[in-house]
């Protein structure tokens, strides 16, 4: 018994280190895609800043001005997929294909230019990190039943920027429903004439959301590179951003929802490395590659068992003009 | 043109890993003869082919070709040009203008895998392998070997990162996984998965337990963590084969390299020196000597 | 003194010179109509008035000021609202966030809210606007929509409104509310700018008209001083016979019969109690009824599209649709039943498709189209083509996408893609909604000429007007049940309409 | 997702000049790049033109390529007619790679014109039955398939894998491939069939034929079937395929089993083609590379092969960039290929306005009025 709940425990702290960038990433493509800005440039987006920012802390040592580096870059791309979106109204989904590979090429070029380490950037040292902070009492408390290790194993031991990222789950929330801005936001993505219609900018609104989505990604690229680990691998994003989308969606473009659908996902995901060689009832061994299914088929079965049909913001994806 | 080329594997040049031991081994042939090389990162299976023929077909006097994923494509190519040297660094090949170089990894693992036993404290012990392939089973089944004899009863718990090539640049899942090792109770690490290494190495500083590194030395990257490295020598294959191409020795042939020939050894240098204990060390070498001299023997 | 002031506008998109030296002068406190064909360049002048699109030429004046306006807020900060053609709600907020956006008082929004509801439930009193706040526009019929229109635009302090046929798809009990409310805004000193094709309308509230043709405005009249005909004949250059020539047919046989229908909507609610009644050749039956009372759910069922949870239709003997189980309108179409819908947009169109692929939509399997098994994009195109020429449809060009012709061509298109077949059953819904009164008249004469030969045809329509002088028979559907059925010269307007509301049932054959 | 407006341009702006202009954008950018990490940018770019056109080994490996592309392409293009964005091209490919291979293994006996059209057969259904299950899903549950076939890429993956470190892989191997092939099941190259054109040696083979086939396929299926235009009702307006008595559901089933099945037929090229045996990984990003070939191919057919000729030769063109230039890396001609797919792709209007104004013309305005 203690020892599954401890279990649980270290699965769910792990799930929640795993599922800190994609929150962040979700959380960006939900902005973008409640504008009506479809995003699958999330992949790019995110590994351009794990590259800035782990370069900028290789070079500077200041984790601060990774972010910063790290938010900029991703800012700067998510401008280029809006200009195609917005400004061009070129198509979407091509131009979020073309960030994600383009960044996938130039991010180790550059690599290797400044660093002559090819794909990658130099180690970091702790110092130049986001590190796991110990929460205060973390170990005092870890006796109390139940809460204390709960505190401690999960709650404790986060870098900086998972917690951001949990942070910014209820403040995307209340931004989008408890705020003009949300409301305006919702609005555009749903029927742009009705905003345009108010007397308000559809393509600032657009542009607005991509800059959000691009402080998100870039938030979570740096939580990437220099919170989880300590510097930039080629391609280590590893479909991240793809994953990202799918939590928007399972999310129906609600933060908290899609928060959740994060977790399972990242939760799938540790529980596939803790079942690893371990023989399951009934089955026995089972071949590695079966158990490294599982979260996907996880998310296969609650989607098709428990969510259904989904619609997503009826703008989205499709550019303004007044024009018909 | 007469300069060597170098084709790497689809991991790429900088894998910290064993194409990487290629590069190295290749820069020092350039530093120490002045001579240059050419080398080339295919992007697809397509392209080792390609690769090849195409060096081949433009007069290169030695193309090295780094991985097993060579093994098809050489067997095809290197009968077309009966004239060019071929040096296969991993696959097993038997013609006349190819040398075909492999590692006994098993023989290096069963080494780091009794340091990782004796090291260890908790009678756990954990590998991380990138993929699940015939290559990395052999890591694994080394290191076990080499685990249990040292303690029978050690617990070696075994990961896999993944199941398609991103499996090899994924340091957030290797360290995750690492993490959740090390909350089980284990307190040394060893992984076979290129650049995702670097993850466990990191997540075996934050934990303060030990991790070895693969392929390359990787004693220099968290020295105090990082326990020892089992190192395989491409880059004295590449830098040999280079050698022996400019000198007119280069010579076809089928070699595996274990402990014996110097081609996999554990890893000892100033930044692990203090981790390693003379008994530790004794008993390694002891070891050691019994693998060359057919007293233990590896496999099933 | 006038409210808004065009002076010589011109306005082209791309090859289309849509509006051209258009002069309008609006007097302050009046109800201004504006009449005109589709695509005459009427809802063009109103885009520009409320500053959507910038004049190429020309000057607006509002209250004798000249103005240049760069977006509507600036329009809107001059005291001006504009209700569109094609509402500018978003379906998922509810009504009181709908209204606000653009027009917060707050960051937050719970206090632009709060003081938004105090504001506009002093304005729903004032104007006799009754909407639910709090509903979900989504969930409201159009009528309601409409209101909130309006509320919209008084909230955001309008002087002046501009309805863009504002009545095309209200039911004449919404529309007689509508204009309760407009006249009470004139009452407050407001001015209405109000474009309709129902010249009736134009009649019945407005104190001037002016009449647009061909992209300029032709004349303006004091309402007074002038008649439908007149109105017409200016609109469209020539003179419209609106008179329709029945001609007496015998009693047919029977080709339809609706049996004890049931029906839900997609939410599961019941749209459908027990309706059953038949059509005969040669007849047109009319079904009236405020939309929403099961009229799309019944033309959905007779045509295939949708499952009754009870009772049975039958078409000629064939059993085609039961409980459970819809009809294949495919296979009905082959058998002879055209369908138009209510809602060509949604359903009758496929808009970004050539107008010849639309004129093949739920044909697609005719052999005619054919060669061999290979779809001869040729033959659909002559089919188009001939479609074209006889229901005068311009352009007329088929390879052009559906989208980008006016509502009134899409609607004779489609109109024309289900007569052609010579169908032995029409279902019409909503023949001639937001069709100008020269198609209105093509179109119902074309009905008419079908009923003579013999065809059957069921129409739902909410319009009074049509139902009474096409139908040879009425039914009167409230909540959907059938409150009333007769021949049109058995029964008033009047009688119709508390039908309509359920409160009145008369069984005169 | 978007139309635009009928243009006025004519013709030969439309179609030749605006690319033309949006690939030089894309390079001249890349060029900055190569200039910037000291190479010369003139240099590089004709590299590059030369390795893909310039011998015929290397027109072999651009069609080769190209072969890929068109295969994913159409993938692609199939399920997005019908509304659905498939993005499990990936996965499908490996499914149909699989069952190519089990079909040429299986039959191994059989002479090569019954062999042949047996993996083209397993190679299709597997291919098809990995689209079918999101399609079903989505018919029958709602399941967006954007999600449903990101899952299945993922899954195809690890099942590759399994096969190719147990059942099927080659007999005391080191590395994950499958046996080889017979050679009755491989597809001969083009330099044997169209030896008489003196074509040069290379990987193209007759999966090249195929995937032409195949867009002829492609457009008559989408513009002279009934299935083809009950299929683009649903994707442009699902509503009015209900009135017009099209089922939505066969239509999604129907656009992604073809989906699937052309993503599976890449297979073709990869197993029957060139390696002869299955490997892992053997996909290579092509189903995703597929996206932009669609997209830029404007979902037609020819447009599709255009498109992928254009990835075909900067796939093969940059190979040769990166083989003779030292500090041109894989990585680059990756960001040189994002940089077309974004300039070419997305932002194919950039130029039009200006354009318009260089070239409109004021006759054709009146006498549209
Ligand atoms: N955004 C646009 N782009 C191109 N052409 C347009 C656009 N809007 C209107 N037009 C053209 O301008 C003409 C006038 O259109 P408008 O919508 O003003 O007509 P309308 O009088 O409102 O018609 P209806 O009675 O059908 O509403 C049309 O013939 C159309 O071709
Ligand atoms: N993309 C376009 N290009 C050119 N003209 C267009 C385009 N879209 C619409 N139009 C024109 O704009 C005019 C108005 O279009 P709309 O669909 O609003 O017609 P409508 O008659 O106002 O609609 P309805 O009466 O059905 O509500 C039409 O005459 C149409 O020709
Ligand atoms: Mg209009
Ligand atoms: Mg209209």
């Amino acid at each position: 018994m203690s020892d599954l709940f401890f279990t649980l425990l270290l699965l769910c702290d792990s799930a929640l280190r795993l599922a800190a960038p994609l929150v962040l990433a979700a959380l960006a493509g939900l902005y973008a895609e409640r504008s009506g800005v479809v995003d699958i440039g999330l992949e790019g987006k995110m590994l351009g800043a794990a590259f800035a920012a782990a370069a900028t802390a290789a070079v500077t040592g200041s984790p601060w001005l990774a972010l910063l580096a790290g938010i900029m870059t991703s800012i700067g791309l998510a401008l280029v997929h809006g200009f195609v979106a917005i400004s061009q109204r070129g198509e979407q989904i091509v131009s979020g294909m073309a960030i994600n590979i383009a960044v996938a090429g130039l991010a180790p070029t550059l690599a290797n230019a400044w660093f002559h380490l090819n794909g990658q950037t130099p180690i970091l040292e702790d110092g130049a990190r986001f590190t796991s902070i110990n929460l205060p009492f973390a170990n005092a408390l870890s006796d109390v039943p139940v809460l204390g290790p709960i505190y401690a194993e999960v709650i404790s031991g986060h870098n900086l920027l998972t917690y951001l990222a949990v942070a910014l789950v209820p403040l995307g929330a209340w931004g989008l429903f408890k705020t003009r801005f949300g409301l305006r936001l919702r609005a555009v993505g749903e029927n742009p004439g009705a905003v345009d219609a108010a007397g308000i900018s559809v393509h600032r609104l657009r542009y607005i959301a991509m800059t959000i989505a691009g402080i998100l990604c870039g938030i979570a690229g740096t939580a990437l590179s220099i919170g989880l680990s300590a510097g930039f691998v080629r391609d280590m994003t590893a479909g991240k951003g793809y994953l990202a989308l799918a939590a928007v969606i399972f999310g129906r473009w609600y933060p908290v929802p899609t928060f959740l659908a994060c977790l399972l996902f990242a939760f799938a995901d540790a529980l596939q490395g803790q079942l690893q060689g371990t023989p399951l009832p009934f089955v026995g061994e089972v071949p590695v590659q079966f158990i490294m299914m599982l979260p996907y088929i996880v998310t296969v079965v609650v989607l098709a068992g428990f969510v259904g049909k989904i619609d997503a913001p009826k703008a989205s994806g499709i550019p303004f003009t007044r024009d018909r | 043109t007469s300069e060597p080329v170098l084709i790497y594997d689809l991991g790429g040049k900088f894998d910290k890993s064993f194409n990487e031991a290629a590069y190295s081994g290749a820069e020092r042939y350039r530093i120490e003869t002045g001579n240059t090389y050419k080398d080339f990162e295919p992007t697809n299976e397509a392209q080792m082919e390609q690769a090849l023929k195409r060096f081949a077909r433009k007069g290169a006097p030695l193309v090295l070709a780094i991985g097993i994923a060579y093994q098809t494509p050489l067997e095809k190519v290197a009968p077309e040009f009966p004239d060019v040297h071929f040096t296969a660094v991993d696959a097993n090949i038997n013609l006349p203008n190819v040398q075909s170089v492999s590692f006994r990894e098993d023989e290096g693992s069963y080494l780091v895998g009794m340091i990782a036993a004796m090291k260890s404290e908790s009678g756990s012990i954990g590998f991380i392998g990138g993929m699940d392939i015939p290559l990395i089973r052999k890591f694994g089944a080394g290191y076990t070997q080499g685990a249990r004899s040292v303690n029978p009863d050690i617990k070696i718990m075994e990961n896999f990162v993944g199941a398609t090539p991103t499996a090899w640049n994924d340091p957030i899942r290797g360290g995750e996984l690492a993490r959740s090792q090390f909350a089980r109770g284990v307190d040394v690490i060893y992984s076979a998965a290129g650049p995702t290494g670097l993850g466990v190495i990191q997540a075996a500083k934050e934990a303060q337990q030990y991790a070895i590194g693969v392929d390359s030395n990787q004693n220099h990257i968290a020295p105090g963590t990082v326990l020892t490295s089992m190192v395989k020598r491409v880059d004295v294959v590449v830098y040999e084969s280079m050698l022996a191409a400019s000198d007119g020795t280069w010579a076809p042939g089928n070699a595996v390299r274990g402990l014996a020939e110097d081609g996999v050894d554990y890893a000892v240098d100033e930044h692990n020196a203090a981790l390693i204990t003379d008994e530790m060390t004794a008993r390694v070498e002891e070891a050691k000597r019994m693998i060359i001299a057919g007293e233990i023997t590896l496999g099933e | 003194m006038y409210a808004i002031e065009a002076l010589s506008i011109s306005k082209r998109f791309g090859a289309v010179q849509a509006n051209r030296d258009v002069t309008l002068q609006v007097a302050k406190g009046t109800i201004h109509g504006l009449v005109g064909e589709n695509g005459a360049g009427k809802s063009t002048l109103m885009n520009m008035l409320y500053g959507f699109h910038a004049p190429d030429h020309g000057t607006i004046k509002v209250d004798g000021k000249e103005v240049s306006f760069k977006g509507p807020v600036e329009a809107i900060r001059k005291g001006l609202g504009m209700v569109h053609q094609h509402f500018m709600l978003v379906d998922t907020f509810t009504v009181i966030e709908n209204i606000v956006l653009g027009f917060e008082s707050d960051r937050r929004m719970a206090p632009t809210l709060a003081s938004a509801r105090d504001k506009l439930l002093k304005i729903e009193e004032t104007y006799g606007l009754a909407v639910d706040l709090d509903a979900l526009v989504a969930d409201l019929p159009v009528g309601t929509l409409q209101r909130v229109e309006i509320l919209k635009a008084l909230y955001r302090g309008a002087e002046t409104l501009i309805l863009d046929e504002p009545t095309g798809v209200l039911t004449p009990q919404e529309t007689a509310a509508l204009f309760e409310v407009i006249k009470t805004l004139r009452g407050e000193g407001k001015t209405v700018l109000l474009i309709t094709h129902k010249l009736g309308e134009i009649m019945g509230i407005t104190d001037n008209v002016s009449v647009m043709r061909a992209g300029t405005i032709t004349k303006t009249f004091k309402t007074s001083l002038t008649n439908e005909n007149e109105l017409a004949e200016e609109m469209v250059g020539r003179t419209i016979i609106r008179e329709v020539n029945k001609e007496l047919t015998e009693a047919h046989r029977r080709i339809l019969r609706v049996d004890n229908l049931y029906a839900e909507d997609d939410t599961g609610k019941t749209r459908l109690n027990g309706v059953s009644f038949d059509v005969h050749g040669g007849e047109i039956l009319g079904i009236a009824g405020v939309s929403g009372n099961g009229q799309s759910e019944l033309l959905e069922i007779i045509t295939g599209m949708r499952a009754p949870s009870g009772g049975s239709v039958i078409y000629t003997d064939l059993k085609v649709a039961k409980k459970n189980r819809a009809a294949d309108a495919e296979k009905l179409r082959g058998n002879g039943m055209g369908h138009v819908a209510e809602d060509r947009h949604r359903f009758g169109m496929v808009g970004p498709m050539t107008a010849a692929e639309n004129t093949i939509l739920g044909y697609q399997g005719r052999e005619s189209f054919y060669q061999g098994i290979f779809l001869d994009p040729g033959k659909v195109r002559a089919h188009c083509q001939s479609l074209m020429d006889d229901f005068d449809v311009r352009p007329p060009t088929p390879d052009l996408p559906l989208k980008n012709f006016s509502g009134g061509n899409q609607q004779k298109l489609v109109m024309a893609r289900e007569m052609a077949q010579e169908p032995d059953l029409l279902i019409v819904g909503q023949p001639t909604r937001g069709v100008d009164i020269g198609a209105i008249a093509f179109i119902h004469s074309r009905l008419v000429e079908m009923r003579n030969k013999g065809r059957a045809i069921l129409m739902v329509s909410s319009e009074l007007e049509e139902i009474m002088t096409l139908s040879d028979r009425i039914i009167v559907l409230c909540d959907g049940r059938i409150t009333g059925t007769g021949r049109p010269e058995d029964l008033t307007e009047t009688d119709i309409g508390l039908m309509m509301a359920g409160r009145y049932e008369k069984e005169a054959s | 997702m978007s139309t635009r407006a009928p243009t006025d341009l004519p013709r030969l702006v439309d179609v030749g000049l605006i690319p033309a202009l949006n690939l030089l954008t894309a390079l001249v950018i890349s060029g900055l790049v190569i200039w910037v990490l000291g190479e010369d940018p003139f240099e590089a770019m004709s590299l590059m033109v030369s390795g893909a056109f310039g011998y015929g080994e290397a027109i072999s490996y651009t069609l080769y390529y190209t072969t890929n592309f068109i295969f994913t392409g159409l993938a692609v293009s199939f399920a997005y007619r019908c509304g659905l964005f498939n993005i499990g091209g990936e996965g499908q490919a490996v499914l149909g790679g699989i069952g190519i291979l089990i079909a040429a293994l299986l039959f191994k006996d059989l002479p090569g014109l019954l062999l042949i059209p047996l993996c083209i057969i397993f190679g299709a259904a597997l291919g098809a039955l990995w689209a079918a299950i999101p399609a079903w899903l989505l018919a029958k549950r709602g399941s967006h398939i954007v999600i449903t076939t990101i899952m299945f890429n993922f899954i195809a993956a690890a099942f590759l894998s399994y096969l190719l470190v147990g059942p099927l892989r080659r007999a005391g191997a080191q590395s994950t491939e499958s046996e080889d092939i017979v050679s009755a099941a491989q597809l001969m190259p083009l330099h044997d069939v169209f030896a008489f054109l003196g074509m040069a040696e290379g990987p193209a083979n007759m999966a090249f034929v195929i995937a032409l086939l195949l867009c002829l396929f492609y457009g008559v299926f989408m513009n002279r079937t009934k299935w083809g235009y009950e299929l683009r009702v649903v994707g442009q307006n699902p509503a009015a395929a209900r009135f017009g008595g099209i089922s939505a559901n066969r239509g999604i089933m129907i656009a992604m089993i073809l989906s699937g099945a052309m993503a599976g037929l890449m297979g073709l090229n990869e197993v029957l083609g060139v390696q002869h045996r299955l490997v892992t990984n053997f996909t290579s990003g092509f189903g995703f590379v597929g996206i932009a070939v669609a997209f830029m191919g404007r979902h037609n057919p020819i447009g599709i092969i255009l498109a992928a000729l254009l990835f075909g030769a900067l796939y093969q063109g940059g190979a040769e960039m990166a083989f003779e230039m030292p500090a041109i890396t894989r990585d680059l001609v990756v960001m040189i290929q994002g940089l077309v797919i974004l300039f070419a792709g997305a932002l194919e209007h950039m130029y039009r306005p200006a354009l318009n104004r260089i070239f409109a013309n004021p006759k054709k305005i009146e006498a549209a009025r």
